[in-house]
């Protein structure tokens, strides 16, 4: 390892190997660029290691203990019991099949791949500290992903029993009582997963609502699931301080009417937003300026103040999203490899892994309203699906959002079985400005989930086969 | 096989019909040339790829457009 | 009841009302039509009676049975067993739910529903034959929508032990050994399901390959699943004759080596194939003329060779599925109220919901070869893919075919858990003309099994991120 002050040079370097960095460092190679890449923790980011994939996996042991313990299905009688540290044996089998497909792919594309944390020291070279000293990288071109934190709240400092998500996916245990102070789309899966698993949960959300970025019938149906689950959802409600006690942890809040309540729990986990890891990488020291938020300020094309450095992921303006940063990360290579290559979508999905899943692309019908005056909007409920009927998931509804002048989609949103699947058919019309027309004469295979896109289709164009016009 | 000489009726399960050489546009737009009464076969593209948009049937409906050149 | 001369009038009289009948009914009554539907059985049809729900009811059932009997995800221990005839009880609720759905959107339509066989007697008359006596329909325009039934071949005449789809779907309870004639998507689909419930199935095949019509390596991981059931598959076999004995049936069948072979059963399920039902509704009395096939002839509008007469749906040529026949149900109705409607679709997508499922629409490689000459496929791997993984579901993939030319998508074809709905976005693809750059520029969930479809899209383009570059 080299201490001190030899450079080397580097015609791409990518800071963070996230699902922004990562990708963008395999884009970027295979047009041609020699690349290296940089992270201080493990390949993947925190999507990969503590974010969507470890919570998928929890997420889908935790729905087939639960298909199992309560069949769904007359005439199907089954049991289920779990051993959680074989359930994380499993999801960290899962988290390295993911992370070592990283490795395989960087090394595929001849990605130099170096252990360590960097931080600028000049507009186009960082220092890489690493366990036994130091690197100098001078670069033609960087492109930074830092990614994000979990925020941590002043009056509720993290500790053996006050933990964030991170904290919350390496659990050895089911806690018995467990809160979440948040109720976003992450508080919200782990604490339906661990309330499947068998934990006492409550939900302790400042706003009006859990969910509160969805639609309010959406979050409705998985208010409704969560109540099976004797999961307490307090709204309006702020978290004042936390004490650690021998063998648990008060939580102190404030609910809607004011009044001081205490809670006891095994653990109380924090999910209140993430903040983006701009602080610590000298960022003025390349000339990279920060927005009022403290994200970094980038154009159409992820470049910074500094001409030489692109910025993308959660440490940018937008949705904090794995596929938005992976997005950004292509655009971002390919802009460095000399390509037109723009931030130019209509659309990102957003998808709860919730029970039932929750899936949302483009404008609700109140944010089309307001930028287009006249909607239509047709919805169908799974009810009146065939395959979900056959399933035996018949909760859930899809809706479109069209702007009425010309037809063409501009929203949709789905709760239900497999909503996250769905959402891709509805993402794609939106790019292609597909009309409701459009959606309606194309053919939908029966008996599948799909259909109802259709009908959703036929019920905003007046004409619903499957359901009585209102 | 006996069933294979007796040829009734037969009708196998067929997989989906093939996607035909035809004019890109979407089925709106399909729709649409059905409505204004022009044949969309006939109408130059102009969007991507040469897909025939609606403006492109509009434009040839009012007769503000040549057809498309045989090939 | 009217017997005898009275001859009522209609306006426009659907003759059965399977999904094809029953949608061309309530389009026409939508339209402003009065609307009269004849059906000598149940409403919905084949499809909801006999088809395609039932079928998927036990499908899923057998899904959830088989997913708690061996459960695929490490720690989570679960036991299932179940009870047959509640299975079909439940079922027999689903066929109910959607049957009687259909009754209501009949009548929410204001639809006129008669229960009785009809044939026709004049080009613009039918009789219906009922129970106490009959009863005589002129009408101004009528929709056939008569279907199919399965195929009797003549050396497997069925009996109490030699059984059609229809009466696998109603037996009592699961048989122990079961042979199925005709490895078609209905063949294997209950030999799955049967399969799973425990039955020893042999599958009697005449082609090289069981499901013909998919892509041979779609079919091997079907092939793959059905060995973990122990199901024996016989390619290039001729079932020869059948013989009821005192406790079950004996087969022989011609191997593929030209052997006569024995097998004993407990049950004969042959699935060969479905004719069409027009050969017993007096065609010949209205001018309406058949093709060579026994089907009837039709033009784009689905009018027959008598101009009032139209016919969708598995009487008409093309591919025999319900979204067809619904498809074309809505056309014939739109047409009948003077819309310049059309059979104007560029493809029609095929799904089987076999365990892994597996799901095609518009061309395959091959057919695209032929027709475009060069094409550009992409492939891409469930294994590769973070939702399949955290479902424990790798094995699978989806290929994307489009010509090379222009890069329009003409084909796509998936294997794999949801392909019955990841299918969905792909036709909508094709009937838009996205081109794989469209598909691969559009930004997909993560983690989604939708952002396969993203992926194989770049792989085309040869900018595959999750997969090394062949
Ligand atoms: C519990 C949870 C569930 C989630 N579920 C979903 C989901 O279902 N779908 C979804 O789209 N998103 C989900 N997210 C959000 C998603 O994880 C992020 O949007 C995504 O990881 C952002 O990617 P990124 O590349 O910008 O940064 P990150 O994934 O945060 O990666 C940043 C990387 O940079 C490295 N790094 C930081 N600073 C330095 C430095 N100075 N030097 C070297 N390396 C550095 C870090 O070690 C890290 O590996 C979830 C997040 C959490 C916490
Ligand atoms: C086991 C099985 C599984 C299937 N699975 C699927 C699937 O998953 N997906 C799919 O797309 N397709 C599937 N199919 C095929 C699907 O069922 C048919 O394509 C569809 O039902 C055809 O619809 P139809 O309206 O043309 O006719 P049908 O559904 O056959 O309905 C015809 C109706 O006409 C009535 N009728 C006939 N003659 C007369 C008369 N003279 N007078 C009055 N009434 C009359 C009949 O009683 C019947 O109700 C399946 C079929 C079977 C057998």
């Amino acid at each position: 390892m080299v201490v001190g002050d030899i450079v080397e040079e580097v015609e791409v370097l990518v800071i963070g190997a996230g699902p922004g960095g990562y990708v963008a460092a395999i884009r970027a190679a295979q047009l041609g660029k020699s690349v290296t890449i940089v992270d201080k923790a493990e390949l993947g980011g925190v999507c990969l290691n503590r974010g969507c994939i470890p919570s998928k996996a929890l997420i889908s042991a935790a729905h087939h203990y639960e298909a199992a313990k309560e069949s769904p299905f007359p005439g199907i009688e089954t049991t289920a019991k779990f051993d959680f540290a074989k359930v994380q044996e499993w999801k960290q089998t899962v988290v390295n099949k993911m992370t070592s497909g990283v490795q395989q792919l960087l090394k595929g594309n001849k990605v130099n791949v170096i252990q360590g944390e960097a931080f600028f020291t000049k507009p186009n070279e960082v220092r890489v500290m690493q366990e036994n000293g130091s690197q100098r990288l001078q670069f033609q071109h960087c492109i930074l992903a830092t990614g994000s934190r979990p925020i941590e709240l002043k009056n509720l400092p993290l500790g053996k029993r006050v933990i964030d998500s991170t904290g919350a996916l390496a659990l050895d245990h089911v806690p018995n009582r467990l809160v979440v102070v948040g109720g976003g789309y992450i508080g919200i899966e782990l604490g339906q997963t661990f309330a499947k698993f068998g934990s006492q949960v409550t939900i302790i959300e400042g706003l009006d609502s859990i969910l509160a970025l969805f639609d309010k019938q959406m979050v409705r149906l998985v208010e409704k699931n969560l109540k099976k689950y004797n999961v307490q959802i307090e709204t309006n409600a702020l978290a004042q301080g936390v004490e650690e006690t021998a063998d648990g942890v008060k939580l102190t809040y404030k609910d809607k009417d004011g009044n001081e309540k205490t809670i006891e729990a095994d653990y109380v986990l924090v999910t209140v937003g993430r903040r983006p890891n701009t602080d610590e990488i000298g960022l003025q020291d390349a000339g990279i300026e920060l927005t009022e938020k403290g994200l970094v300020k980038v154009d159409q094309q992820c470049r910074t103040t500094n001409p030489n450095v692109f910025a993308i992921g959660d440490i940018v303006p937008g949705p904090a999203l794995a596929h938005k940063a992976s997005y950004e990360g292509k655009v971002a290579a390919e802009v460095i490899a000399g390509k037109p290559s723009i931030v130019d979508y209509r659309c990102i999905p957003s998808v709860v892994f919730s029970d039932p899943e929750m899936a949302s692309v483009g404008l609700t019908e109140e944010e089309a309203k307001k930028e287009y005056g006249q909607v239509a909007v047709g919805r169908f409920p799974y009810a009146a699906n065939g395959r979900a009927t056959a399933l035996n998931a018949t909760d859930g509804f899809i809706k479109l959002v069209a702007n009425k002048e010309n037809g063409v989609l501009v929203g949709a949103q789905v709760v239900g079985v497999e909503a996250s699947n769905i959402i891709a058919e509805l993402g794609l019309a939106i790019e292609m400005s597909a009309t409701l027309e459009d959606i309606a004469l194309t053919i939908h295979a029966h008996p599948t989930l799909g259909e109802m896109v259709m009908e959703a289709a036929e019920v905003g164009l007046g004409e619903p086969i499957h359901i009585i016009k209102g | 096989l006996a069933s294979h000489g007796a040829k009734p009726a037969v009708m196998q399960a067929e997989r989906a019909d093939g996607v035909k050489r035809r004019a890109l546009a979407t089925p709106h737009v399909r729709a649409l040339a059905r409505k204004l009464g022009v044949d969309i076969e006939e109408i130059q593209g102009t969007g991507p790829v040469g897909r025939v948009t609606e403006e492109d049937v509009r434009r040839f409906a009012e007769g503000r457009m040549a057809p498309r050149p045989p090939e």
